[in-house]
């Protein structure tokens, strides 16, 4: 068993980027994320020689990312909810010079400057693309702090993989919040894949390697596209991640990621005392989502109740999913507020009980 | 073909006994590959990718050097020169310089960027990257417009001068007066070499070419910045002859903006 | 068991050492814990917070509402919590600072003079020890050993000195709370 | 005939007719054909044949596509083999 | 009838700005769109002493629109897909102060630096919203240089009407191409709405204004998210707009927007020529989506070919509009490829006839 | 409440008659709202913010000035100036500013920005909206530190210097020297007058308060851009108290940053 | 009725110009019209066309990639578009300076020396008129009067004493494809 | 008692005990109270009577809760009436 440590979440995560074998950290304060950066200063040169470095924008950031990415280094940043959003042509650069990295939104209550307070609503930029282009993120939703850990090592090893950006997407609660967290140990620096496609200098017994995401032939460009695509669909195939509870014989079905879904398994308790065959579908892998998951089981189920800290986000990835199989219903809070399980399954009770 | 060669006795004479291989003391540097250059007749950046070329063929650091260029007309240089490379995104080349030369400190980085890219869009990253002294070289070409979207104002646009975005020439009141990026970079302590050339004639040719070689050379010694402007044409969006822009270049361009050293080592200096 | 608490007073006070050395007790006990403090620019002006669960299972929410027990060592505190506090659960505030002090009557009300007794100690510093230690009297969610533990986690090395005034800090709480009971 | 001899090769196909080497010579050695190759441009040919090998002209040209030669005394640096350099462009013109 | 011209796409928009009042315009150069700034910086300031500049970014164009449309005028940028990723912080910014203002994403094909020939990859950069955060833009698609232009003066009204900004998701063809257009008479500088929240400078007679989207107390962040939302349904309910095509008696439905339905409009001619039933649905408004047009007919038809310049974006609102009460195929090409009426009909024969 | 006054005889002599009307020299400005500020003890924002309100009231500009103020512990100033008020994106208070004064050039608009939002991220606006000489005022509240965020680094940070971030002290090698904005933008032709000031005593917050007087006055004029960096503290995230604050700011950051003109316009200099 | 065309040549022949004024023209006489010009950096170089499209009924995609004619001005453009010419279509090119003609059998081809009667006229820059001429006299998609307004629209006042040259180069080109098509 | 004589008036519960005045005032007129506000800040208090109305106290106050009166021969500009201050805190401390 790994080292038991009480960790917050933020410190969770860059821990786990130091052990992760993590070449170098890029980014800029925001909150509630801040505490990446400041635990990195503290902690990573000592022990691995990773690079921290504070750049001067969010902007600088996600190119310093590309840069080290581009050199065949394990490259990270992380921010929240505006500073994501200044990354996104960034973010459309990486994805499509297929550059692997790791990426973290610690998100907050939206839109605007907003609140500080944890939230939902940066799924769509996350799991649809903020960036122009059709690109997709492979995102991962850590909902305690053990996964704010393990999907930093999870993040990167799919990156390399793919060579494909990896997000992860979270909120200030979990960031915050200390839990216990058993670490994993400390792994190789820069991971073990080959990069042959990196720029390190061109030796004289190779081409020269080059990173662009520029083909101003349509015809090239589609071909690229279409590979991009193709490899989208080899993730749909091979990476879906994604947790239930109570499935078995349930006639309702929760479903939330991160945060939210933490608060609907104490739904489903509440629920089942009360005596309803209510489970919980909490998708970890928001790209790519569990889609068959959900229509495999739309037919044999009364409905679903999606709750998310959102206007409604997710809720559209289900309804594709189960293409009309199944009644499916949405609740949210939004800008910061957290729904108590009490609420969500009163607002359940009313949404489906109560006209049966 | 209906060409016919007439060769004089001369002639026949110099192919002979001159050039041949031990003869030979200027030639197509190898680092730049055989394709052509997409560049308009006459444009400057030919001129400094060749020398780069050059410089880094007789270091013999092909195998160190990785270059960065972002959108601009000079986006495509990683077709010319034989190097690895980055494309960057508008104004991020040296962003995108910091994360390679911080993971690879050994490597000798440069970013090759235009005065849009590097005055206007990018002028917080090419200020930052300045001031943390980042131990790479900046070549910034400046021809006093955007060249690839066709000829709009740049920061670096000279007052009264027409572009497509300053259809009446450019005003210095509402536009604001030419941005001196070099002269700013110059003050910040992390950058050790700043200087400013031209490639509108042989002898700044010359110049220019020495400016790289002691820029590489002091990023072998890991110095911190070195920023070289190469004051340069657009012979297409000045809607000039190339012979007319470089004329331009020299009866405008470099009075407004002086060649020279801005910041050289005290070694150099003295 | 689980115990929902939140630690509320003035930036400095301390409040948020108290939920922590609760969850490194709570962990050294393989309980579930979880700590969630307040934060961003509500902190400018000094007021801080944290909410800290402690369960034998796993921990749902770690942002809560309502408490089983506030404990509050200023006044802003005991106005903003005092409703927050579940019926029949617990309100333990400085007795020594508070104007108004709470008045429902659907929950434990707990005034410890925790000023004036930690001023006794010549140290303001260890009130929030001393609130703890009637906070764990009463809702014994956690052995004084194990806070003991937490104490010795969360203390910088170079305070390990003032552990035994801490520890007397904490006994004096833990009576102050009995007598109290006593009373009840 | 000066003391230094010099010739020079020019990559006709890739050369664009900016005129730039004509101007920087300062034999006027060279000048622009009034044929065009296969890109639609005017290159660049010899007329005279004084060319000292000064280099000028491979130093301005923004396509990389002159090759200089000079014939002196002095030892030079050693430089590789010439690669996919044309031969056939040094006509008269007026 | 109003004064008929040759114009670009690109230009009519520009000069339709002038025409409609437009106070602002702030923009930064980016083919295939540049001409609007040339276009304006060449006429507009003499016209109706309207303020041109070219900034320093697309960063600092959208906060200038930002501070102009705060101060109630109106206000209007242009761009394309990299220039609008940067812009998603603003916008998101400009979503939450409610401000109204006019955004042009003349797009191409991406991601990354990719291509600069015409493409549709920006649905969802659009309409989900690229920035952080539950917001909304009006999104209108264009498909004729007249309506490049007719859609500035719509966006504008439709923006000051709702305090919301408005974006014109057009791409380079539409932009590059000439063709005839009629244009509107030269309207009051400023439109005519009444702006009494905008920052003038505050008088004796009334309180400050203040535009801002910081609301750091989540209940307030809540109700200005609960605002925003109910705004948003009200969109949804009053202005959605659309085109059909030959839909009466159609036994399938193509749809497209923007190019593509110029395109498509062709396929149904060539189709209807051979005995085909069918028709076309061209929605005008992304967001508002015509959701109900699409859950209405979905019973009626046999299925939906929806035709995109990109992986498929609309599609999805199309698939949640008809919840699987029809099929719903897709066809796009990307890069910057645009399809031939003549390979959109045969895809179709082939998925929804070669069957049957 | 236990509190009783004990009133020498002197006092009430006093207050009987001093404290009346006609005798009035300093009440908090009407232009300050009567909220209680959210800034820490101590700290320099509520200063400056006072000094704003107060040249507005007597200048009686109220209905002229629109200000902007950023993300940063200034966000909520608007809360406080009883004036039209937009809050910007972090860094973009200068291009917010440009959209305001440009449709509205006869308004006096401001900035009121820190070091990291000024000087780090938006440091393209800054300087660009200092190049262009916009009609504004940009008042730059340089604290060392990132306030809001909790005390990360700064570009303004001093070498050695500990803060979050720079755990181990600012290592100007790895995070490069503090970058001297008001230094760089004082050679921007587009500038006016630009000046550094403090608020650590009384004869400087004396001093602060002209300056800001001055520009407003030239804003009226159209004269461009005016500058003023107030060099400020933040006694929280440099853990000391108020008075040890405003020590450090005399002992340390004034002869790193030395106040006074660095461009004043010439009737002012003579 | 409805034609696609493309006009292509070295940037500065005035290709972008000829779709243009054909566009001016079919406007005159109330037809549908679209122009659609190559853009980007493939335009470093020098090589430039346009797409223009003249219709009676509305027209769909505004970009295609077979054509009705091709208007070739250089060598690099007929060595393009040739195979995008529809079968049975027309390929109009300047015969002077084009080394390798094309070879299709399956097209109309009309090689006409352009650069040398432009030469002829001792002005260059009226060889697209002599191509439009040509093309005009061929495909009659519009008038000639059409044609003389469609100049008059796009020529910059301060050129406008060059219209009877152009106009008389675009009499001399529609002479030369009547030879031609004599001959067909 | 000097020959200009001033008073200053406290807003207390606005003070938050930063202590700036006091150490401006050359007069070592005023002290922080040993009594907090509602906020929890030791407030600012008068502890002499020789205040001479310099306004240093109210310049460096971040909280501008300092009104300052001062009686001259001299006419002062116009000034309004004074709103929301307090006058119960000229305690002596030590
Ligand atoms: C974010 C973004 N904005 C705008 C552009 C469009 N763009 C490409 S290059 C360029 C400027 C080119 O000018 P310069 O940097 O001076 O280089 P030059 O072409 O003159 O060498 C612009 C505005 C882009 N690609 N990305
Ligand atoms: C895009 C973005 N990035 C980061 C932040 C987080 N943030 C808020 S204020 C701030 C910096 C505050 O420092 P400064 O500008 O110096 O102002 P101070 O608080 O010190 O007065 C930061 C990084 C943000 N709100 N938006
Ligand atoms: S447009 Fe200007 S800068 Fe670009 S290649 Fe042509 S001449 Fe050079
Ligand atoms: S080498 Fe010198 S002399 Fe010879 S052609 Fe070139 S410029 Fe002229
Ligand atoms: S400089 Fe080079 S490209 Fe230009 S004309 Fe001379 S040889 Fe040709
Ligand atoms: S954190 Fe610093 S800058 Fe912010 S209010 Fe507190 S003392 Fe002032
Ligand atoms: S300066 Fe103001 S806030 Fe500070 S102690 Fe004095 S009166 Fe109170
Ligand atoms: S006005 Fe002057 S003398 Fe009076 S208390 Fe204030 S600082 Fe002291
Ligand atoms: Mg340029
Ligand atoms: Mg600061």
């Amino acid at each position: 068993m790994g080292e038991l440590r009480l960790m917050k979440g933020n410190e969770a995560l860059a821990e786990a980027a130091i052990r992760a074998g993590c070449d170098a950290y890029f980014g800029y304060p925001i909150t509630p994320q801040s505490e990446v950066l400041e635990y990195l200063s503290r902690e990573a040169e000592a022990r691995t020689g990773m690079v921290v470095l504070q750049a001067e924008s969010e902007i600088a950031s996600i190119n310093m990312i590309y840069g080290a990415a581009g050199a065949g280094k394990r490259a990270m940043t992380s921010s929240s909810g505006p500073g994501l959003s200044l990354m996104q042509e960034g973010i459309s650069y990486i994805a499509a010079a297929e550059l692997p990295c790791l990426i973290v939104n610690v998100s907050r209550g939206g839109p605007g400057l907003g609140t500080i307070q944890p939230s939902q609503g940066d799924y769509f930029q996350a799991v649809k693309g903020g960036g122009h282009g059709d690109y997709k993120l492979i995102v991962l939703a850590p909902s305690s702090v053990q996964e704010m850990a393990d999907f930093v090592r999870l993040g990167f090893d799919l990156a390399d993989k793919y060579r494909n950006p990896v997000l992860i997407l979270t909120d200030g609660a979990i960031g915050q919040m200390i839990e216990k967290v058993e670490l994993f140990e400390q792994l190789p620096k820069g991971g073990t894949y080959q990069k042959p496609w990196a720029t390190t200098g061109k030796t004289k017994n190779r081409e020269r390697n080059i990173i662009t995401s520029l083909h101003i032939d349509p015809k090239e460009m589609e071909k690229i596209n279409l590979r991009l695509q193709a490899k989208y669909r080899e993730i749909e195939e091979k990476e879906v991640r994604y947790e239930t509870v109570k499935l078995e014989d349930a006639e309702y079905v929760l479903t939330a990621f991160g945060l939210g879904a933490r608060i609907c398994k104490k739904v489903v308790e509440l629920g089942r005392e009360k005596g309803y065959k209510i489970g919980l579908i909490r998708p970890i892998t928001l790209f790519p989502f569990p889609k068959k998951l959900f229509a495999d089981i739309a037919p044999k189920i009364k409905g679903i109740l999606d709750v998310e800290l959102n206007a409604g986000q997710m809720v559209e990835d289900v309804k594709l999913s189960v293409e009309g199989k199944t009644r499916v219903e949405f609740y949210g809070r939004m800008g910061g507020i957290i729904p108590t399980p009490e609420e969500i399954l009163e607002h359940f009770e009313k949404i489906f009980l109560k006209g049966e | 073909m209906d060409e016919t060669i007439v060769k004089t006795e001369e002639q026949e004479f110099l192919e002979e006994e001159i050039c041949v291989a031990e003869n030979l003391v200027y030639r197509r540097p190898k680092t730049l590959t055989d394709l052509d250059l997409h560049y308009c007749p006459g444009c400057g950046h030919g001129v400094v990718h060749r020398l780069l070329m050059e410089v880094i063929e007789e270091m013999d650091i092909q195998d160190k050097v990785i270059g960065v260029a972002p959108v601009g007309c000079a986006v495509f240089a990683y077709n010319y020169m034989n190097i690895d490379m980055q494309e960057a995104a508008h104004g991020r080349a040296t962003a995108v310089a910091t994360g390679i030369v911080r993971v690879l400190p050994d490597k000798l980085v440069f970013t090759y960027q235009g005065d849009g890219d590097l005055a206007a869009i990018g002028t917080a990253e090419t200020l930052h990257t300045c001031n943390r002294g980042e131990n790479i070289l900046i070549v910034f070409i400046n021809n006093a417009v955007y060249g690839m979207t066709s000829g709009q104002m740049a920061p670096t646009t000279l007052p009264g001068m027409v572009t497509t975005t300053s259809p009446f020439g450019r005003d210095v009141n509402k536009m604001g007066y030419p941005l001196k990026m070099t002269d700013l970079v110059a003050q910040l302590p992390g950058t050790y070499y700043v200087t400013r050339q031209a490639v509108n004639n042989a002898g700044n040719v010359r110049k220019t070419k020495k400016a790289i070689q002691k820029a590489f050379q002091y990023l072998q010694q890991k110095k911190g910045t070195c920023f070289i402007e190469v004051v340069s044409n657009c012979p297409s969006n000045w809607k000039m002859t190339p012979v007319e822009s470089n004329k331009f270049v020299e009866e405008k361009l470099i009075p407004f903006y002086p060649l020279g050293d801005l910041k050289s080592p005290k070694e150099e200096t003295k | 068991m689980k115990h929902e608490a939140i630690f509320a007073g003035f930036g400095g006070q301390g409040v948020l050492t108290m939920g922590m050395i609760l969850c490194y007790a709570g962990m050294k006990e393989s309980k579930e814990v979880c700590w969630m403090p307040s934060y961003g620019p509500e902190m400018r002006g000094g007021t801080a917070n944290c909410i800290t669960i402690i369960s034998d299972s796993e921990i749902s929410s770690p942002i809560i509402s309502k408490f089983d027990s506030v404990v509050a060592l200023n006044q802003p505190s005991v106005d903003k919590f005092e409703s927050a506090v579940k019926p029949g659960g617990n309100l333990f505030y400085d007795s020594t600072n508070i104007i108004n002090p709470p008045t429902r009557t659907d929950i434990n009300i707990f005034p410890i003079p925790a000023s004036e007794e930690a001023n006794r100690l010549n140290n303001m510093k260890v009130m929030n020890m001393l609130m703890l230690g009637a906070f764990v009297e009463v809702v014994k969610v956690v052995e004084d050993d194990s806070i003991v533990y937490g104490l010795q986690q969360v203390l910088p090395e170079r305070y390990h000195h003032l552990i035994p005034l801490n520890n007397e800090a904490y006994i004096i709480g833990k009576k102050l709370a009995e007598s109290i009971l006593a009373k009840i | 005939m000066a003391k230094v001899k010099g010739d020079i090769v020019v990559d006709i196909e890739k050369c664009k007719g900016c005129e730039l080497c004509v101007v920087a010579c300062p034999q006027d050695t060279i000048a622009l054909s009034d044929k065009i190759n296969k890109k639609g441009y005017h290159y660049m040919v010899k007329i005279k044949d004084n060319c000292t090998g000064c280099e000028n002209c491979a130093l301005v040209c923004p396509d990389a596509v002159i090759t200089v030669y000079r014939k002196t005394g002095k030892k030079k640096e050693k430089v590789a083999t010439i690669t996919n350099v044309q031969k056939d462009m040094t006509l008269e013109v007026n």
